[in-house]
């Protein structure tokens, strides 16, 4: 079946057992996104040392797509710099608009290539990226305010 | 139930397709937009075919009979509602007709009934579809009059207890929705219009969710302007309606041609309504095509079409009720209620329900239904919705029950 | 001419039937709409038959479909324009697109550059359709802000010699008109637009006229909004396009569904263009017709299109100037003129005119053609305009010549 | 031809040589109407002495029908009660509005019959009514003012 494409087996998991689920009490950043045509709601915190994601948190009501994309990328984010999350983020940008043309890097992605399936679903394209824009949005105050530090 | 809805079901191309793999296409989408039966299609298509030309500009025998059958269309638009012609005006859809009467009241003169200060109000209700809410927002925030509304009640109804404090003698409009596009909730008009009128309140009815499902005679609801759009009503996409019987009084909302009087340089004056509110080339084609959907609704009957809806909901209420963890969101039986329910399952998010049921061929609306502010107060992120209409049956019903079930095992 | 007229007319359905007791269809009134090929019908028809869903709404199959074929046709506009997917917006015709422009401005915080004041001022042209200058005349009666027009020569021309005290530092938007629908002429545009964005004010181009008839990129126009309707550009009634490159700083017109990022009961924030200008279920299958109108035309190539109704328009009033008594107004020559040639004929009103050409199968069109001030401004009461398209050739012009003149024996 | 029922011999006469044309310097009610879609305007005295119409004239620009129906109506409804004007105009709207089903009574209607035709040309029935239009106007106006007497 089609459905077991989106529906990953990686992606219930994280689903039912979301990371960094949570808000942290302090952070560099904090953003506030929706997504208007379902009314899915996502709070992230993102706190950075020395220009390096420390910590990644979030909370937030959505479907399973929204829910497992945001815990795969508050994991697969964190550690790294923010140049190279951009690269990861411009990377995952480009398998949800492949229209299921692409299988992703597992070396890149990690998790996040079981949300490749997503692609052929036009409308829960936005659904996998809340998470991710949320973090580009937090990326971009972070760096343009001290709060990084 | 008076029709054969195996026979309605012949009259719309569409159920000739299949969705996903084969399956048959369950549409329980309507209040989001209704199938077209062949003969709106070709209403449509014919009058491309054979009597296209811009109404009312020209004299030439084309331009005559397209200006007859878009005036035809008029005319059976006024005979639907118990209207007169002159009552009809076209737009593209109740967002516009919704839209025009809120601009068109921030264009009135000081000193119109229509015009506001920061002295007077707008009465909506919490029930509001976001096109019957934002533009008295608009309006309120333009003019500084108080936004007051009425607030709905955990069985999903209008609380009207305080009726005559939130209609007051400052309220100069009163807008809600006859029929909601969320809980299937009939509002009751009388006590509304009733207070409204008493304090010289307009009423702005959005009978977006009603006009299509069931009798309406304008002449009985005792409102000042109707809207509905004509794609949920079996009519093309492109062309909504606003009635009003006060026309005559409000300014004009769109500027340009065919809606003036005499044009200088420095100033206008306008036709009389509804050419007034018809600014530009009209959509034409999708007005008459709207012309053939109300003969279709009309052949069929619509008290007839009313029954067998109020029939299939009480099944559909009934079937869902029956399956572990599902509650319906708004009036639990068929008393004053449509065809809309809306409901939870669990918590299976209502946009992984709706992918699933789509995987089955059955189609819903998953979301806030553009009426947030209500699933915000309903107390649930987003509910999932199945509205009904003529051409669905027991079968539609059953299959969405399956595929229901099915999804609770799949995200088990 | 690089296409043959006489294949292309076998696309058009229209052309098979005949006029007042089996005369020959002479269409030329295709400045008022244009008549539609079969694929543009049947792409409209297919949307219903196939796909109909309300876009962006639903988590079906159909919904995505129907999405695809909206924004399908949304990327076909913005191809055919030479502009990005979301600098292109969906109207019902043209005179919302200037409305939506108008309106908008009038809804901007102080301060933004869209904002009017009474020192202020709006620039427009003696040759505007009224779908162009009554907007305008509304907003600055609104704002207190100022019209100003510039005028038009006896030649047909605009006048330009007063160009930078007409266009001032206090000009926030100068709207004018690509080709006039009356003259025909086609405005020179570097100056104004220079001069327009030297003083900061933002340019508003009416395209109806162009669009359908020429090549256009709007990237080399250097304006700032553009506006057409579908139903001029052999595309559906009931949509029109508003192409923008500052959608992202215009607050929004028309407030409903879709258009939305959040709303509560007392504000509501946008969605990002073109979302934000296309509130409730949009005209779908208008869209995607208009989609399939523009593929139409490009496959036969703007440059051709163009260049042949250039060539016809030098037949048409090559033959319209040896008919005595016959006096066009507007440019006598084919440079920069378009194929809508507006005309008197001695003592002949232009009604009975036109009335006796149609009982000759001839279809054009008489009256102010909606530009009353401009008509005004010729010293005549009305005129009589024949257009061009792709679809006439030199016997459509013969018949008109025949015509003419026995109106002439008729009315002698 | 069909066209000729619209222009009937005795229109085409009232066209080129207009009854009544040019305005009277004194009037009970001066009206001025116009036909937006295609411009014709025109400009209409009316005088009467004790409750009956003593002069009409007018002045304008129009075509063959607007003109003629305007000379016909300013011979027809001079010297006549207000009340019977309003009978005659209300038989010619009949008239206008029967779509070629009716021909007309010339006890009543007089030349004015010739205009019969015009009712199958809906376009042109506001051509033809622009005068009577306007008579409508100014009696009302004549009537609820002084400017009868
Ligand atoms: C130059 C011009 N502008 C604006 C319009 C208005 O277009 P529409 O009536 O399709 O809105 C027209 C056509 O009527 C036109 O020719
Ligand atoms: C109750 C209600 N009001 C208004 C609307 C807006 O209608 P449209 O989107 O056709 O303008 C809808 C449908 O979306 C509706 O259900």
């Amino acid at each position: 079946m089609e459905l077991d494409s989106l529906y990953q087996e990686v992606i219930l998991d994280h689903y039912k057992h979301p990371l960094n689920k949570g808000l942290s009490e302090n952070y560099g950043a904090q953003v506030h996104h929706v997504n208007p045509s379902c009314g899915d709601e996502i709070t992230l915190n993102v706190t950075a040392i020395d220009g390096k994601i420390s910590a990644i948190t979030w909370d937030g009501v959505g479907c399973s797509i929204s829910q497992a994309s945001v815990s795969i990328a508050s994991d697969l984010l964190v550690n790294k710099s923010f140049a190279e999350a951009d690269a990861i983020l411009n990377e995952f940008t480009e398998l949800m608009q492949s229209k299921g043309t692409k299988e992703g890097n597992p070396d890149v992605l990690e998790d996040a290539v079981a949300l490749a399936g997503v692609s052929k679903f036009p409308a829960r394209i936005k659904c996998a990226l809340l998470g991710w824009m949320a973090f580009k949005d937090a990326a971009v105050r972070i760096n343009t305010t001290t709060g990084g530090e | 139930m008076s029709f054969d809805v195996t026979k309605v079901r012949k009259d719309f191309p569409i159920f000739e397709r299949t969705i996903r793999d084969g399956k048959k296409l369950v549409y329980l989408d309507s209040g989001a937009t209704s199938q077209k039966p062949l003969s709106v299609i070709e209403a449509e298509s014919n009058f491309y075919k054979f009597t296209n030309a811009a109404v009312h500009r020209g004299a030439h025998q084309l331009a005559e009979e397209a200006t007859d059958s878009y005036e035809g269309a008029r005319l059976k638009v006024a005979n639907f509602l118990g209207a007169k012609e002159e009552e009809i005006v076209f737009t593209k859809n109740a967002t516009e007709s919704l839209n025009l009467v809120a601009y068109a009241m921030g264009n009135a003169q000081p000193g119109s009934r229509f015009a506001l200060t920061s002295k007077d109000q707008i009465v909506v209700t919490e029930m509001e579809h976001h096109a019957n809410l934002i533009p008295w927002q608009q309006l309120a925030a333009r003019t500084g009059a108080e936004l007051k509304w009425f607030e709905v009640t955990p069985e999903g109804r209008l609380d009207l207890s305080a009726i005559n404090s939130i209609i007051t003698e400052n309220t100069k409009v009163v807008a809600l929705t006859h029929q909601s596009n969320v809980l299937g909730t009939i509002n009751p008009l009388e006590a509304i219009t009733a207070r409204a009128h008493e304090v010289g309140a307009v009423v702005v009815l959005d009978a977006c969710q009603s006009v299509p499902h069931m009798p309406i005679d304008v002449k009985k609801l005792n409102v000042d302007f109707l809207a509905f759009s004509g794609h949920k009503a079996l009519g093309p996409t492109g062309v909504g309606v606003l009635w009003s019987s006060v026309f005559e009084e409000l300014p004009p909302f769109l500027f340009g041609g065919s809606m003036i009087e005499t044009v200088t340089m420095t100033s206008a004056t306008w036709a009389p309504a509804p050419r007034k509110f018809e600014a530009g080339v009209p959509n034409m084609a999708q007005a008459v095509g709207l012309g053939a959907a109300l003969d279709y609704l009309t052949e069929i009957g619509m008290q007839s079409i009313f029954d067998h809806e109020v029939e299939l909901t009480g099944y559909l209420m009934n079937g869902l009720l029956q399956i572990p963890e599902l509650s319906i969101v708004g009036p639990q039986n068929t008393d004053a209620r449509g065809g809309s329910v809306s409901f939870t399952v669990g918590h299976i998010h209502p946009h992984d329900l709706g992918q699933y049921l789509d995987s089955q061929g059955v189609a819903v609306r998953t979301g806030h239904h553009c009426a947030w502010p209500l699933t915000r107060k309903l107390g649930v992120p987003a509910t999932t919705r199945a509205s009904l209409y003529l051409y669905n049956d027991e079968s539609d019903c059953d299959a969405l029950f399956a595929a229901i079930t099915g999804a609770q095992k799949y995200f088990a």
